[in-house]
């Protein structure tokens, strides 16, 4: 019974803060900006790899600890993924403000190569660590076992979400990130500087991709498609909690994290309940039950 | 609309200019190779080992005479019809003279079905495993220099009992390559009289395996027989397993041989407790070393290194191209499976990786010669496959693999 | 001469992939461009038509279902028969989301379809695929082979397009305008729009289904990738904004510009990206690293110093994707609505909108 | 003199146009209602005020200066608030936050703001910390006018400010009307109760297809007969 606690619920919580963190992304752009970003998987892969440089570029590496380097650096490469992403989006996404959507999905979808293709033709192709070796777990009453990275990653994302509800909801572009997200009209008339409340969408929700895709490459490894190979989880994050809805998100993230690894285990008999090759299908499956049986996420009503 | 159309005249002139590039005393061979898509860290160093073996031609007074060797690069992203589609332009536009390639046997299945064979090319791939491509038929001519899953999967489940396991976890990658060999491994290793205590496919590019593992590791598994390519989910696999202390002896084939596996897990953490099988040569030590004495300095500035999995094939299956073409002594289609049998095997002057110049001698002078490459003797079977040897690659008192040949 | 045959083989090919991505593409543009359906999961429906046909008409092998050794045109047949159950069932839970959720949902499920198709051995060999599809005409001599299946498919698409042509004029295909222009007028005029609509789902997801079939038996090989998100669904839709949606002739163009950018750049790439481009990079390079750690950059830009080789050249095919990308956004901001943008039915702009607006506007 | 004022406005939404030279004016401290039947591009003049519509023709002015290709937050910042018809308040923001956000453009200190407007509004008091999605239909276009005061405009455009809501409900929002335009805020609003609407008006436009049909003080229209058989009889007129 423990090791459904260390292997299944430890890391299902670990892998989900990393989901929830990617979706309150998704969900911010597209309540904002309506559209889904098929570019955000990448995002954190380029936030990964800015993060990797500044770490190596600088003596941090070698001076401070990992740890200590990261605090440093993370912060930096938010910064400087975001602004990689404003000039995106005022060259690619800006002059379709006003057209159908489908032609910003498709212009997000021709983003997706070229941020993956710039990030092979500049770091290659080949596989990066950001942290080597083997960390011995913690132990916890003899039995529980945690990692201590993936303490850190827990203690790191539930920070970055209670920033994010600070943001949400006591400064004022964070409220009129959430008028524009309700009524984008209205919010035009109302006087709303809406390219303002776009950039701090974009700034927020790349900051926090930077921070997933550190966390990704942390517990696993760094490589081109890191990023994208988590996206379609990262979109039923968005989805199960209510697309648009930030705090669905994180929720939304945890709970597909959580099913992913739940649907490995040895429910009945000893085999994995679900072939584990299906482990990816757990999350898509959540996704369509949600989107047929209450589309508007697992919260109705409160939005935020 | 008259923009668009001069839009397309444009992409035509490119078009035009690209066609002609080859010029009059080149020598053109097609490499099809994964070059994007998921196994693009994996692909690099095989091209670079391509690369080399084609340097060392050309440095070494070309083919024929004189001419320049050029490898026309197709990108076939470990898919299908992408296979096809490079293949289509390696034969129609390069006029390749052969095709060495496609990477992932889904890759290579499509292009060699529904290009190469009807086109009469013979192709030569270096990392293509799948058992379904001895069975083709293909008119002699597809050939692989990399041993079919159906043997190292025997030659690892023996080195298994070998080594005094008796039960085993499995666990492997759902992909082409994977799952073809860890199918082999599992009744090689039953029929040795090995118990398979759990046998579990699974998704790569997952971001932690911890919940398969701890399932696996419930049979009383004395080690975990891992099938995976090291990038997309074996070092993950190795890594969480040590981590949590589900495994701590690993039995792996040659998707995980990589030294990004020592760098990233530690030598310590790995040291006596990994098995890592490659395909190696006879005389390894004299032709590998040759190979590799020449491929490190040239690319480990890139990152590749000579032991990456599969380089050496792929240095060994374009070289075997280059002497086939110099054998048929031109760059006749057609002659060149029957060239490519007879400078594989003996009897003959043996030659070794980087000895162009002592081959076109020897060809010149109307001699047989026998290639050794530095992955084995590439002694062809009825069906174009290398049997191979083996060799046994674990982490020994150094930061690196030592490595010993399975006899 | 050798050559120019050579170039005649490929504009073959060209043509016969351009062909089947132009099948795929017309049967998106049944379900978005005519109906407005965001199917973000073509990739299922392509996986279905590809995996039905090749295992009814492989031979029999021991690593998965077959022997049935059927006709090429009778897989075929079959395999967009199957397609009718599963779009169905599939389109009749989904049809009612609104836009984006629909693509968010087809999406998920074809990624299951193709999960499926990928892990059930028994059936499809998994991941190592299903091999000695038959092509037709194989036995026929080159050139004549390649001809006739090029010539196959090219009649195909043209087929569908007269079919589609016909229905889009006929009273089905306007009142299918009329529900995508506004259905709360098409739900006053009592029709039942969620059938229609239905409809619509199950004919294109049956034509993808034969874009499916056809891949199969041309590339006489199918696996799992194959049915990837990026090629067989992003592509498509790619293809068919590019051409312009809701116009059949859009789709056929965008499928055919599109695919031939994706198959010709590749040959291009390396030569718009001239040799000096590195001796361009060069010098910054070389101030660079004395201060920077040579860890932080993967591969050197300059020319490898033993091999004499220009590691841009390794790079060619990155720049070839990143290029793909840059010319979907030029063509994006260039041809917002296609290049050849829809035609709308005449009469329905006449006729329909006012009778729409009345119908919008009574109840106040 | 003319607080807004529109000259020959010609336009619409894209292609369409739906406005064809249109004029009208408000005055200070006026309250001036637009009626027409449907489709006459009532809710259409309102929104050229904003910057909303695709103009071909004609200027907008604001106090004699020239506001015709504002966006609409500059639009805001001139001193123009403007009250759609519907979705008209942030649904998922509370009551005050719903009122911060009208005073987005302000930087000073807009607290004291909020006091007068529950004064005006003595029911958002008690609901200050509810969504104001949750709320009533006619707490909902309090929210909203409290939120288009917010800024002290100069002019404050309602867009059917009494739709769907009920007959109590609607002389609340005319009693409301009438008390905001006694502290001088200039109005401009489209009706579909045009007698209700005309009761309190000091002008009236009628558009019809488009186009300005009749303009007269609101006494005046109403005790039109045409006008009267038009709109102030049996319901609306189809324009067929």
């Amino acid at each position: 019974m423990i090791d459904l606690l260390n292997f299944h619920i430890i890391p299902g919580l670990v892998l989900g803060s990393i989901y929830a963190l990617g979706a309150i992304g998704v969900s911010l752009v597209f309540g904002i900006l309506r559209f889904a970003n098929f570019a955000h998987g990448d995002t954190m892969t380029l936030g990964t790899y800015i993060t990797y440089t500044f770490i190596h570029l600088t003596p941090l590496y070698g001076i401070v600890a990992l740890p200590l380097a990261l605090l440093i650096a993370v912060p930096a490469a938010m910064i400087a993924t975001g602004l990689i992403v404003l000039i995106i989006d005022r060259l690619f996404y800006r002059p379709f403000r006003n057209s159908p959507v489908i032609i910003v999905v498709i212009a997000s979808f021709g983003m997706m190569l070229m941020i993956r293709s710039s990030i092979e033709m500049i770091w290659g192709p080949q596989l990066k660590a950001m942290i080597t070796g083997i960390q011995p777990p913690w132990f916890f009453f003899d039995t529980i076992r945690v990692l201590p990275k993936h303490v850190a990653i827990l203690i790191a994302a539930l920070v970055l979400m209670g920033i994010i509800h600070y943001l949400l909801s006591h400064t004022k572009i964070g409220k009129a990130m959430r008028a524009m997200a309700d009524s984008p009209d209205l919010a035009r008339v109302t006087g709303i500087d809406t390219e303002r409340v776009v950039k701090a969408t974009w700034m927020i929700g790349t900051a926090l991709a930077v921070a997933a895709g550190v966390f990704l490459a942390l517990d696993g490894q760094m490589k081109p498609l890191m990023g994208f190979s988590v996206l379609l989880a990262v979109f039923a994050s968005a989805i199960l909690g209510g697309i648009g809805r930030p705090y669905g998100a994180m929720a939304g993230g945890l709970v597909i994290g959580v099913a992913e690894e739940l649907s490995t285990y040895p429910w009945i008999g000893d085999g994995p309940l679900l072939s584990p090759g299906y482990k990816a299908g757990v999350s898509f499956a959540i996704m369509v039950a949600m989107l047929i049986w209450r589309p508007n996420g697992l919260f109705k009503g409160k939005v935020f | 609309m008259l923009k668009t159309v001069k839009q397309v005249m444009l992409a035509g002139s490119m078009l035009a200019v690209a066609m002609t590039a080859a010029s009059a005393d080149d020598i053109v061979v097609g490499s099809a190779a994964g070059i994007t898509g998921p196994i693009a860290e994996l692909v690099a160093p095989i091209v670079a080992g391509r690369e080399l073996a084609a340097k060392h031609v050309n440095e070494q007074g070309g083919l024929l005479d004189g001419d320049t060797l050029v490898l026309a690069h197709a990108d076939s992203q470990c898919d299908p019809t992408a296979g096809v589609d490079a293949g289509n332009k390696l034969v129609n536009i390069e006029q390749s003279v052969a095709i060495i390639g496609a990477s992932c046997s889904g890759a290579t299945n499509g292009m060699v079905q529904s290009v190469t064979i009807p086109a009469g090319v013979m192709s030569i791939s270096d990392s293509a495993t799948a058992p379904s491509i001895t069975e083709l038929d293909d008119n002699d001519l597809v050939f692989r220099v990399a041993a079919s899953d159906a043997y190292q999967g025997v030659a690892l489940a023996q080195l298994a009992i070998n080594a005094g396991y008796t039960k085993l976890a499995m666990t492997f990658s759902n992909d082409d390559y994977n799952a073809g060999i860890a199918s082999v491994f599992e009744q090689a290793f039953k029929d040795l009289g090995g118990e398979i205590t759990g046998s579990q496919m699974h998704e790569p590019e997952k971001q932690s395996y911890r919940s398969e593992l701890s399932t696996l590791s419930g049979g009383g598994a004395e080690g975990l027989a891992l099938f995976a390519y090291y990038g997309s989910s074996g070092i993950t696999i190795v890594r969480n397993s040590l981590e949590n202390g589900l495994f701590g002896k690993f039995l792996a084939a040659d998707g995980m041989f990589d030294t990004s596996v020592i760098e990233q897990i530690g030598a310590d953490a790995l040291r006596g407790n990994i098995m890592i099988t490659q395909a190696a040569s006879d005389d390894a030590n004299v032709s590998y070393q040759a190979y590799a004495a020449a491929y490190g300095p040239a690319y480990e500035s890139q990152g590749y290194a000579a032991s990456a999995p599969y380089a050496a094939h792929g240095y060994d299956a374009a070289f075997l191209v280059a002497l086939a073409i110099e054998k048929a002594g031109s760059t006749d289609r057609a002659a060149m499976s029957a060239a490519l049998r007879e400078v594989a095997s003996g009897p003959g002057t043996v030659i070794r990786p980087g000895e162009w110049a002592k081959a076109k001698a020897a060809i010149a002078a109307g001699e047989d010669i026998n290639y050794e490459g530095a992955v084995g003797n590439n002694d062809f079977d009825a069906n174009g496959d290398v049997t191979g040897m083996f060799s046994v690659n674990t982490v020994g008192d150094g930061e690196g693999y030592t490595t010993d040949l399975i006899r | 001469m050798e050559q120019l045959y050579g170039y005649f083989l490929y504009s073959l090919s060209l043509l016969t992939f351009g062909g089947i991505y132009a099948i795929l593409c017309l049967g998106l543009n049944i379900q978005w461009g005519f109906t407005g359906l965001f199917n973000a999961g073509v990739a299922g429906f392509f996986a279905i038509g590809a995996y039905v046909s090749a295992i009814l008409t492989a031979p029999e092998s021991p690593r998965h279902l077959g022997g049935y050794d059927l006709p090429i045109p009778v897989g075929v047949f079959i395999a967009m028969v199957v397609c009718v159950p599963v779009a169905w069932a599939i389109g009749r839970v989904c049809i009612r989301l609104r836009s984006d959720y629909l693509a968010i949902a087809t999406l998920g499920i074809a990624e299951i379809i193709r999960l499926v198709f990928k892990n059930e051995l028994w059936a499809t060999n998994g991941a190592r695929g299903v091999s000695f599809v038959p092509k037709p005409f194989e036995a026929w001599d080159s050139p004549w082979d390649q001809i006739a299946m090029a010539l196959v498919v090219l009649v195909i698409v043209a087929l569908l397009y007269i079919a589609i042509e016909l229905a889009r004029t006929s009273p089905w295909g306007r009142l299918m305008a009329a529900i995508r222009e506004d259905e709360p007028a098409a739900l006053a005029a009592g029709k039942n729009v969620e059938r229609f609509r239905l409809e619509a789902f199950v004919i294109g997801a049956v034509v993808m289904a034969l874009g499916g079939a056809m891949m199969a038996h041309y590339i006489k090989f199918v696996d799992p990738k194959m049915a990837e998100p990026l090629k067989a669904t992003f592509l498509v839709w790619v293809m068919l904004i590019a051409g312009g949606s809701g116009n059949n002739k859009g789709a056929i163009l965008g499928a055919m510009l599109l695919w031939f950018i994706w198959s010709i750049t590749e040959t291009i790439a390396p030569i718009i990206i001239p040799d000096s481009f590195a001796h361009v990079v060069y010098p910054f390079h070389l101030v660079a690293s004395w201060f920077l750690p040579e860890a932080w950059m993967a591969t050197p830009i300059a020319p490898d110093p033993v091999t004499g080789l220009d590691s841009w050249d390794s790079k060619a095919p990155f720049l070839r994707v990143f290029l793909i990308g840059l010319a979907l956004q030029i063509v994006l901001q260039k041809f917002s609505s296609g290049i050849l943008p829809e035609q709308r039915l005449q009469s329905l702009a006449d006729t329909d909108d006012a009778s729409a607006r009345a119908a919008r506007s009574s109840p106040s | 003199m003319s607080v807004l004022e529109l000259t020959d406005i010609t336009g619409g939404y894209g292609e369409t146009e739906i406005l064809h030279s249109v004029s009208m004016r408000v005055d200070e401290k006026e309250i001036v209602v637009i009626i027409g039947p449907n489709g006459a591009g009532k809710s259409t003049a309102m929104k050229a005020v904003f910057g909303l519509l695709n103009l071909t023709a004609g200027t907008v002015r604001l106090n004699d200066k020239d506001i015709t290709h504002l966006a609409p937050e500059q639009v805001v910042r001139k001193g123009v608030c403007y009250v759609p018809q519907v979705g008209n308040v942030f649904p998922n923001l509370s009551v005050e936050e719903n009122l911060e956000m009208g005073a987005y453009v302000r930087t000073d200190d807009f607290g004291p703001r909020i006091q007068e407007m529950y004064e005006l509004f003595p029911d958002l008091r008690t609901k200050r910390s509810e969504a104001a999605g949750a709320l009533s239909g006619g707490q909902r276009q309090m929210v909203a006018m409290a939120k288009a005061l917010m800024l002290d405009p100069k002019i404050l455009l309602l867009d059917e400010p009494t739709a769907g809501l009920s007959p109590k409900y609607r002389g609340e929002i005319f009693r409301v009307v009438r008390d905001i335009n006694s502290i001088g805020v200039a109005i401009l609003m489209v009706e579909q109760n045009a007698k209700q609407a005309l009761n309190i008006a000091d002008r009236g436009y009628i558009l019809v297809d488009g186009q300005n049909r009749m303009d007269d003080t609101g006494p005046a229209l109403l005790s039109n007969p045409e006008v009267g058989e038009m709109f102030l009889g049996g319901g609306t007129d189809k324009a067929a």
